[in-house]
């Protein structure tokens, strides 16, 4: 295992790979069995193979913090992977402060998170598959951050994808959900495809200036900088590329504009996956990745450019769109996309590290905002709807005053972790040289006043005003569905199927959980310890984290001076604290006046009353539905049209017709075929003509073939 | 009987054994056929270990002169790039064999004609005599025409027709191109010779070809329209489709008989004609591209499973070409590699589905629907299936065709065959469209409410065939996770395979060189030789790569 | 003038309604051959000739005609046949063919002609004929006789009254 | 009074020949003697003779090369090569012919007879280079088989097919005739050596004679082996004539006419600018017109009828390929896939025998439905064949295939190789028609079959045959080249061993 | 023995030969048809005695009474020939004769396509 220094690392990964494997091998065996404690045990198990790998990190953080800034580089390699004579990636982890960060984010909120969901899931019937994915998604995350090497990066990437997949997924039974999954997949994959391309553009570029690497490892990370600079001297516009080409990866995965859609519709998924994956950690992976590969970014002004604009338009973008949607996760998910956005301006700007410390910061209050809306929600019967809230800070403290602090921090109130952040990235955008940044920069200024706002609405909306629900009609009981028709006179010689009275007994060992529907009787209750703690938990960092981390200690931490060269520095204007400052205030201000009263009228459930301009926003200004739209029906008569058309059209039909040919050729020897002796002679005299005819004709020099 | 023989014709001793148990024993015949399986395996297992990777030439040789006059000879060998495929054949016979367990209709003959179909698959990956490997390329048609025949669905007729009449027209001409090349053999040293050996080494040196150019690229032709056709490549691919859909449940084996095609094209196409193949490659990786994205494209929106899979073999068969004609390094590991991950993952796919056929005797895509909640553990296991038709990292597919797409990319930034930026742009493109099509797929069978009562009784795999299924879906999760398992005994051949097709004459090396190692001419990134010229080095990468992994033996 | 009347007779073959009439032109046709063959100085061959061709194959032609009656059957000629145009056509075309090409290059300026016509020794005498025929021709000798054995057997197999 | 010199001859030569015909007056005595009886005793002693005449061929393979009887008979591994293959073919006809005449009601004793004499023939025609024993050999050939497809009396299609085979024949033994006379006058003789002769006199006035007669001669030869146009006798015959009788004759009149050809094109090789590229033509035709019609019929004798059409071209490609280089390219293509041929042929007729039951004899191919059922061997068998026939390997009819094509090309007729290859994919189409309808199912329970011993034997021999010949190749040309290099016969081979 | 030169006789015998080619392809009766075949034999006997006559002298190498034989031969096998033909010949139209009253051979096409 390489080095002994960080020999421990790779158990970062390792163990909860073995939650993993442990809950999908022997989770329902165990629940099965044990009923309510082996529920408990499953839920503590996975709990605990995250926790474990937050302490390791710690440690690890430590021991980087111990040592010389221009040492904190390790590479921990523990087997081959693609290993060929001229390019190699192998299982390699690098441990720098980068990673190192980025794990301790995932670990400890993501340890967080699955306390909460232990509570959260606790009656769910798959609850260990939920686990199973969840530490999955824990293995690919730790996979995406420690890898050494792209390919491994690339590799967590999309692990971290396909268990982004499986959660939104996870309550299967509907349709909707998997089209949610589905569409989270694809825009990812269109987005894998940048990445994939710029991966190979930069394999050909390194490969092309190096000549040989011996161990042939071009693609990991602490050879990539030192050959990076040779290689990409020389063709200026190949650093363009890459750097465009990945950031279409980061688009896809971090829900940037053209690809931002999927992520508000994988808020379909059990609300801690929200809060985790959607939030906190997967889609920061391609800010994380920016950071990784940004000696690439970094000689590219053209991509740093490209990079802020579309972070600062998608940040507005979404912000807006926030404002018109009722549905309390699509609000944080937007607002998520939102914030991505600033992440992006920050890294467009150079300031990788401010792009970073949002990363931190933003997973600490959005995991918080998350997992207070879920507990709001597991609150209110499953309900989401903004306009069935109301009222709630009176049942639900300790709820109420966790969102609070996770809302004043990500509206930028001055000093909590929010606005630390968020001024770096400003500061770094205003003070940029390039127009486009510092225009991106202004736009990104007034996006935080209009998240302020939004987020005001949320919070007003759910804690305040009247108990909305109340007004609701009575829910209906469900009806049980009948058992199959049994088809007894159906030979089963294989016992395929269940026998009557197996599947009698399956039924009913399936007995229905207690659904129940919000109604007007409907009374919230606070959600369990294990749900609170982890709000708690979140509330404190969302708050300080600005402290603790601003002030340039992150910066150091992450890029010391001297140790990674030509980071951008900046010069933010004095005045920016101030007016952000302002903006925030202004913001939570105007919010929680407008809507602690209340739904305001034009909000309600009749959406022809709506301001055109909400109503526009509702719809994501057509956006999404355009593109979906386009996508599916141009997919499918594409599609269509060549199954239907061009296949049995053309390459069907040259086959049938070279056979039609044939048999028509056969018809026509058939008919000459006529049976008449005479007929025959005939034919034999005119071959024997032919052929004296021929051979006294070409005897005179006459002919060849 | 040395041991590729044994392992190539085991199968058809178990089938003779099994032709003199009558037909009523139903349980014995199952029986022995699956321990013919096993023990086939075995013995592809034990190759496997005997094998040796650092060496590109063909091991385990067998040479017995056939019909002398014409230098033909039986002669079996195994390199890098055959191993894998024999060891696959063997893997996926036993799955074949054990889903066939189900078989109800004249189970004698159907194990017979099962057995002789692996035989003819291993046959095809070990031969070297050009002769005898096309004996068994198109023995096999025998047997799939007749399974397909008699056991398959309702449309049989015409798909077994049209299987046998397009693979053996597509193929003949290969054969008169066999012969022209033991003809220039016999003119280039004199001696009349079919063997691969022999003929390849009148390519290395440059005097096979010597003033026959237009020749060369007929002949080129000619094999790879054989081999583009039983891949199949894109215009070529209605045979595939017919015989999927019509084939038999116990039929996994098609699956291998494609791979045959792109082996082929890897064995002979590339190595043989060094001079046709920069022509000819934009060419066919333009028709591999197409059949990326048309694949894909069709596969959406098909109704029926097996035809989906089917239009997804096609697009995954694009990648394998793609890469193989990249005729960079990283591109044929990939191709080789390609070979092996697909035909593991389209084994898994059939085996899968066609257990659930065999439970709802029905391919509708619509006719399935909350399957997860019924059979759980069948869902785990497509859902590893699907992963891997989707190229996902971690499954095997995802190693295959990064490195072809790479080698692709490669290809285009160095200008060896100019188009392929272009090409792995379009290819990287229909990896979207493998998502669209699978996960539809996944969805439309396993999510939602169980839409029909019968669904609702259906119960989970049985223990045995979790334990089928469990072979190769295990095995594309240790591709994906270790892929050196696979990569390492290949690589040396790989190598070898692209310089016989690149280098220039008598830089080529040759398989009937048997002292030749590849060192020291080692040059395996495109467009990197203005900057380290070859042999610079004192120790070649590969030695390098030795010294560096020591422990990585067999 | 004999070969004038052996074409007239030979066309008489073809062209009689009547099978009868065919046939009797055809024995006159191979009469006036077996004169042809008297003029080359092949005494035997002219004999033979008469004997088996005009007495007893014609002979067994007759009788079968006579056997199936086939003198009472219609005219076998239909007149509008395209065929039969086409046939005379192809005909005049391969005699054209072979006469030009064929037999031009052997009239009279050819040395054959120069050549003192005289017949070979022994020419058309039987003697010379039946030595040929056991010594050199021996072998073919016996082979006809396996080939008149299987005509036997063959027109008795085909004559016999249904199989017991 | 006549000098009476028996000349010196080989007896061994013709002993073969000699065995086969009075093998022949034996059994016509044995019906004689005992016509009320079964055939069984002529079977028997057909047989023996076969094997007897066999021995002597064998026996005389090693002796050198020699022609006797004034240049009437030769002897030499082509020669003794055929007369080994019509043998054999006649062994396997006779074997399966006794239960199907039987079943049909057409037991007539003499089949052995003039099947053992027509026999006599073909080999007369492969063991001679004088132009009038090629004749009167296939005379004897065709004359016995005129006889024999109208073997069954009752039936309106067999003495069609007599008569239509006959009247064809004749004709066409006309035109032979015709050749051999201008031969005749061009050389002074009927033996193939004058040809060497008139060359070197170089008379011209007499070249035109020579082409001519060689054209006609051509003519002979093609419609005995049905090559197109002359073939149109072909499917007819093959479909009326009586089932063993048609596989007796499949191999049977295309084993003498193509040795026959084989040994006119050899002399005329000097000439092969003149006549080759019609040959190619007429390969060509041959090979496709067979294949495109056999496509759309629906009377397994029929198909196979055509089937042989295309096969006579393919064999015509290997003999053109000699002729064009005789120095690289050997007999053996010819050879075995004339051998080949006949095996799955005769295999396959005698299947399509098995369906004739009490009189009545069904050949169309939803005869054969359901044969899979009530005899699974016999449907292997007959699946063997047709995948033979086809040319997929490890079949004879592959390796067969694959020496003619080597033979093309090393004779640099490509084209000819190349339309060999589409045509092969062609005929799979019908040949797989035939496998289909053997799979396919009967209507109603499926009635087993009882197949006699001759007809099982015949079966077993030729799918041994077809799939031994084509594995062991390489021992049976070994032995073959043995005998080659033994009588320094044709070009040694150039192989590498 | 008189001045007629031997392509006379060779024009005779083709003309002859491409009569009864003619009638083969033009008539209808079998008997007919099979007697056209004779005239053709016949022709050809004409042709080869008139080549045996007149004694090529161009060949080179033989002796002549050798070659002058070997035409006759060829003449006496092919009358045996025909001979044989025609017993053969005769029995098959007769028993068509007997199974169907007709001998068209327009009739005679069950066989076809």
């Amino acid at each position: 295992m390489g080095d002994s220094d960080f020999s421990y690392v790779p158990w970062i990964v390792f163990t909860p790979l073995l939650g993993f494997l442990f809950q999908a091998l022997l989770g329902k065996f165990l629940i099965d069995r044990l009923g309510a404690r082996g529920r408990w045990f499953c839920g503590f198990a996975a709990v605990l193979v995250v926790a474990f790998p937050f302490l390791l990190g710690v440690a690890a953080a430590f021991k980087l913090a111990g040592m010389a800034p221009a040492m904190r580089g390790t590479m921990v390699t523990v087997a081959p992977w693609i290993d060929l004579v001229g390019f190699r990636a192998p299982l390699e982890f690098y441990v720098d402060p980068l990673s190192i960060t980025m794990v301790l984010v995932v670990t400890g909120v993501g340890s967080l998170i699955h306390l909460y969901a232990t509570g959260y899931m606790a009656e769910d019937a798959d609850y260990p598959r939920f686990f199973t994915y969840m530490n999955l998604f824990i293995v690919a995350m730790l996979i995406l951050v420690l890898a050494g090497n792209l390919p491994l990066l690339f590799v967590g990437w999309e692990g971290v994808g396909l268990c982004s997949y499986l959660l939104i997924g996870f309550w299967y039974k509907d349709h909707a959900n998997a089209k949610a999954a589905n569409k989270a997949f694809i825009f990812n994959r269109v987005g894998d495809l940048g990445f994939v391309l710029g991966l190979f553009l930069l394999f050909c570029v390194l490969a092309r200036s190096a000549g040989s690497v011996p161990d042939g490892r071009f693609l990991s990370f602490d050879l990539i900088r030192v050959q990076l600079v040779n290689a990409i001297g020389a063709n200026p516009g190949y650093a363009t590329a890459i750097a465009l080409l990945l950031f279409v990866g980061a688009c896809g995965k971090s829900a940037q504009f053209p690809l931002y859609s999927w992520l508000p519709d994988a808020m379909a998924g059990p609300t801690p996956v929200s809060a985790l994956i959607h939030a906190a950690t997967m889609v920061t992976a391609g800010v994380f990745m920016l950071n990784r590969m940004y000696p690439v970014f970094q000689a590219s002004p053209v991509a740093g450019g490209v990079i802020a604009a579309i972070g600062a338009f998608t940040a507005l973008f979404a912000a807006l769109i926030a404002f018109g949607q009722m549905d309390i996760k699509k609000v944080l998910a937007f607002s998520t996309v939102s914030q991505l956005g600033f992440m992006f301006v920050a890294c467009g700007a150079g300031a990788y590290d401010a792009g970073m410390f949002h990363v931190v910061t933003h997973a600490f209050f959005k995991a918080l905002l998350f997992l207070g809306a879920g507990a709001v929600i597991h609150a209110m019967a499953h309900n989401q709807d903004l306009r069935n809230y109301g009222g709630l800070r009176k049942y639900l403290p300790i709820t109420f005053l966790t969102v609070m602090a996770g809302f004043l921090a990500i509206a930028g109130f001055p000093y909590l972790a929010g606005f630390a952040s968020k001024e770096e990235i400003l500061g770094s955008a205003i003070g940029n040289g390039a127009v486009v940044v510092r225009i991106s920069g202004f736009v990104a200024l007034f996006t935080a006043f209009l998240t302020a706002v939004y987020m005001a609405r949320l919070a007003g909306l759910t804690f305040f005003g009247a108990e909305r629900w109340r007004e609701l009609p009575e829910p209906h009981a469900h009806e049980d569905q009948a058992l199959p028709a049994l088809m007894e006179d159906e030979p089963d010689p294989n016992r395929f199927y269940y026998t009557a009275a197996e599947l009698a007994e399956r039924e009913a060992h399936a007995a229905h959980a207690d659904h129940h529907e919000l109604g007007p009787e409907h009374k919230p209750h606070e959600a369990p310890l294990s749900m609170s703690i982890p709000l708690i938990a979140l509330a404190i960092p969302s708050l300080l984290a600005g402290f603790i981390l601003g002030g340039e200690r992150l910066q150091n931490w992450l890029y010391p001076a001297g140790v990674k060269p030509g980071l951008l520095g900046w010069d933010a204007p004095p005045w920016l604290p101030w007016v952000s400052g302002a903006a925030a205030l202004l913001g939570i201000a105007y919010g929680l006046r407008t809507y602690m009263k209340g739904l305001p009228a034009d909000q309600g459930w009749d959406m022809g009353k709506w301001n055109p301009l909400r109503r526009l926003s509702a719809d994501q200004f057509h956006y999404d539905a355009e593109l979906m739209a386009g996508m599916s029906v141009g997919g499918r008569t594409v599609g269509l049209a060549l199954s239907k058309g061009f296949d049995p059209l053309f390459v069907d039909g040259t086959v049938n017709a070279t056979g039609y040919t044939a048999g028509a050729l056969g018809l026509m020897l058939r008919k000459l075929q006529s049976g008449y002796v005479r007929f025959y002679a005939l034919t034999m005299l005119i071959g024997v003509l032919a052929i004296v005819g021929y051979l006294l004709y070409a005897s005179k020099g006459g002919a060849s073939l | 009987m040395g041991l590729l023989s044994l392992i190539t014709f085991a199968p058809i001793i178990g089938a003779l054994i099994i032709a003199l148990i009558p037909a009523e024993h139903v349980k014995a015949i199952k029986g022995l056929a699956m321990v013919t399986a096993i023990a086939t395996l075995g013995f592809s297992l034990f190759i496997f270990g005997q094998f040796k990777p650092g060496d590109f030439h063909f091991q385990l040789l067998e040479s017995i002169p056939w019909i002398p006059s014409l230098g033909i000879r039986y002669q079996v060998g195994v390199d890098g790039i055959s191993l894998w495929m024999v060891v696959m054949t063997a893997v996926l016979g036993v799955v074949a064999t054990g889903v066939s367990l189900y078989e109800s209709k004249r189970v004698k003959a159907f194990m017979i004609l099962l057995l002789l179909l692996e035989t003819t698959m291993l046959g095809t990956f070990v031969a070297v005599d050009m002769i005898l490997f096309y004996t068994f390329f198109e023995a096999a048609l025998l047997p799939i025409a007749l399974l397909i025949w008699i056991w398959g669905d309702e449309n049989r007729k015409k798909a077994a027709v049209r299987v046998f009449i397009y693979l053996f027209a597509g193929s003949i001409l290969m054969l008169v191109g066999m012969i022209v090349l033991a003809q220039r053999t016999q003119l280039a040293t004199g001696h009349l010779s079919f063997s691969l050996i022999d003929v390849q080494a009148a390519v290395a040196n440059g005097k096979l070809w010597a003033g026959a150019l237009s020749l060369e690229v007929w002949v080129f032709w000619a094999f790879a329209l054989a081999f583009l056709i039983k891949s199949p490549a894109f215009p070529f691919h209605t045979w595939l489709v017919d015989s999927y859909t019509q084939a038999p449940t116990g039929a996994v084996l098609l699956g291998v008989l494609v791979k045959t095609g792109t082996y082929g094209l890897i064995r002979f196409c590339i190595t043989l004609f060094p001079e046709a193949l920069p022509r000819a490659a934009p060419a066919i990786m333009g028709l591999a591209v197409v059949g990326i994205l048309y694949g894909g494209a069709v596969a959406a929106v098909q109704l029926d499973i097996k035809k989906l899979i089917a239009f997804s073999s096609l697009a995954h068969v694009g990648f394998i070409v793609l890469g193989a004609f990249s005729l960079s390094y990283n591109g044929l590991v990939g191709a080789v590699l390609g070979g092996v991950n697909h035909g593991f993952a389209t084994g898994a796919l059939f085996l899968l589905v066609g257990l659930l056929y065999l439970r709802r005797r029905s391919r509708g895509v619509n006719e399935f629907g909350g399957l997860k909640a019924q059979m759980p553990v069948f869902a785990a296991l497509f859902l590893i299936s699907t992963l891997a038709a989707v190229g996902l990292p971690g499954t095997n597919a995802f190693v295959g065709e990064f490195l072809s797409l790479l080698g692709t990319f490669e290809s285009g930034i160095a200008h060896t065959v100019g188009l392929s930026v272009g090409y792995a742009v379009l290819a990287a493109a229909g990896v979207i469209l493998a998502a669209v099509y699978m996960l539809i797929l996944f969805q439309k069978l396993f999510y939602g409410e169980p839409k029909l009562p019968a669904i609702r009784r259906l119960r989970d795999l049985r223990g045995w065939e979790v334990a089928l299924a469990l072979v190769p879906t295990a095995l594309i999760l240790w591709g994906g996770i270790y892929p050196a398992t696979f990569t390492g005994p290949m690589q040396a051949s790989v190598n070898a395979t692209r310089m016989m097709g690149m280098n220039s004459a008598n830089q080529r090396p040759a398989w009937g060189n048997s002292a030749q190692s590849l060192d020291e001419r080692l040059n395996l990134y495109q467009g990197a030789e203005q900057v380290a010229p070859a042999g610079v080095h004192a120790q070649g990468p590969i030695a390098a790569y030795n010294a560096a992994r020591p422990e990585d033996g067999p | 003038m004999v070969a004038i009347l052996s074409v007239l007779s030979a066309l008489g073959v073809v062209f009689f309604k009547n099978a009868v009439r065919s046939a009797l032109s055809l024995v006159a046709t191979f009469a006036l051959l077996s004169v042809l063959y008297l003029t080359l100085d092949a005494q035997l061959l002219a004999w033979t000739q008469l004997v088996v061709y005009a007495g007893a194959i014609m002979v067994l032609f007759l009788f079968v005609i006579m056997v199936l009656n086939l003198s009472k059957q219609p005219a076998l000629i239909e007149r509008r046949d395209p065929k039969l145009m086409l046939a005379t056509l192809l005909g005049f075309g391969f005699a054209g063919i072979i006469g030009v090409q064929v037999v031009t290059p052997l009239l009279p300026p050819s040395e054959i002609v120069k050549d003192p016509v005289l017949a070979p020794n022994g020419f058309g005498q039987p003697q010379a004929i039946g030595m040929a025929l056991f010594t050199d021709y021996g072998y073919p000798f016996e082979a006809i006789s396996v080939l008149l054995l299987v005509g036997i057997v063959g027109s008795i197999l085909l004559a016999k009254r249904r199989l017991r | 009074m006549f000098q009476y010199a028996p000349p010196s001859i080989e007896w061994l030569t013709i002993l073969p020949i000699l065995t086969v015909v009075v093998t022949g007056v034996i059994a016509l005595l044995i019906e004689l003697l005992r016509p009320k009886g079964a055939n069984g005793v002529a079977v028997a002693v057909s047989l023996i003779g076969l094997v007897v005449a066999a021995g002597f061929t064998v026996i005389g393979f090693a002796r050198p090369e020699a022609e006797t009887f004034a240049g009437m008979a030769i002897r030499d591994g082509f020669g003794s090569s055929i007369e080994l293959i019509v043998i054999v073919v006649t062994a396997l006809a006779v074997l399966f012919s006794d239960s199907y005449l039987r079943e049909k009601g057409i037991a007539f004793g003499e089949f052995y007879p003039l099947a053992l004499w027509s026999a006599s023939g073909a080999m007369m025609m492969a063991t001679t280079r004088n132009l009038l024993m090629v004749f009167i050999g296939l005379e004897v050939l065709s004359v016995s088989l005129y006889v024999l497809a109208g073997l069954s009396r009752s039936e309106e299609k067999s003495e069609e097919a007599a008569i239509k085979y006959f009247l064809l024949g004749a004709f066409a033994s006309g035109f032979f005739l015709y050749g051999l006379a201008f031969f005749y006058g061009a050389t002074g003789t009927t033996h193939l050596s004058g040809f060497a002769d008139a060359i070197q006199a170089d008379y011209s006035p007499t070249k035109g004679l020579l082409i001519a007669g060689l054209g006609l001669m051509l003519v002979g030869f093609s419609f005995k082996s049905g090559f197109v146009p002359f073939h149109q006798w072909t499917p007819d015959v093959y479909q009326g004539a009586p089932t063993n009788v048609t596989a007796f004759m499949a191999g049977i009149a295309k084993l003498g006419a193509l040795a026959a050809l084989w040994r006119v094109l050899e002399v005329y090789t000097g000439w092969q600018t003149t006549w080759m590229p019609a040959m190619i033509w007429v390969a060509i035709l041959t090979m496709s017109v067979g294949n495109l019609a056999a496509l759309v019929q629906k009377d397994v004798k029929r198909i196979l009828g055509y089937s042989s059409i295309s096969h006579a071209g393919y064999m015509l490609v290997a003999v053109l390929a000699h002729a064009k280089s005789p120095q690289t390219v050997s007999d053996f293509s010819l050879l075995y896939y004339l051998f080949g041929y006949s095996l799955m042929t005769i295999g396959a007729f005698a299947i399509v025998s098995l369906t004739a039951r009490s009189g009545k004899e069904g050949t169309r191919l939803e005869d054969l439905r359901g044969l899979a059922y009530r005899s699974p061997f016999v449907a292997t068998c007959l699946v063997i064949f047709m995948f033979s026939l086809i040319g997929l390997p490890p079949t004879v009819g592959f390796v067969g295939k694959l020496l003619i094509f080597n033979a093309a090309v090393q004779a640099n007729l490509m084209p000819l190789a190349i339309v060999l290859a589409v045509n092969s994919a062609v005929s799979a189409f019908y040949y797989l028609g035939i496998v289909w309808a053997v799979m396919g199912k009967e209507q109603g329970e499926p009635k087993p079959w009882t197949i006699e011993l001759g007809p099982r034997v015949a079966c077993v021999l030729c799918a041994f045959g077809v799939l031994a010949a084509a594995i062991f190749v390489g021992p049976v040309q070994g032995w073959l080249s043995e005998q080659h290099r033994a009588t320094q016969a044709t070009p040694v081979l150039v192989s590498r061993g | 023995m008189n001045g007629v030169p031997m392509a006379a006789y060779l024009l005779l015998g083709l003309v002859l030969f491409t009569i009864g080619v003619v009638g083969v392809v033009i008539r209808r009766s079998p008997i007919v048809i099979f007697m056209c075949i004779e005239l053709m034999l016949n022709a050809v006997n004409l042709t080869t005695l008139a080549f045996a006559r007149y004694l090529p002298q161009f060949v080179a190498g033989r002796e002549r009474g050798h070659t002058a034989v070997a035409g006759e031969m060829i003449v006496i096998f092919i009358m045996a020939v025909a001979a044989a033909e025609v017993a053969v010949g005769l029995g098959i139209i007769m028993a068509i004769f007997r199974l169907r009253d007709s001998t068209d051979i327009d009739q005679m096409n069950v066989l076809r396509g």
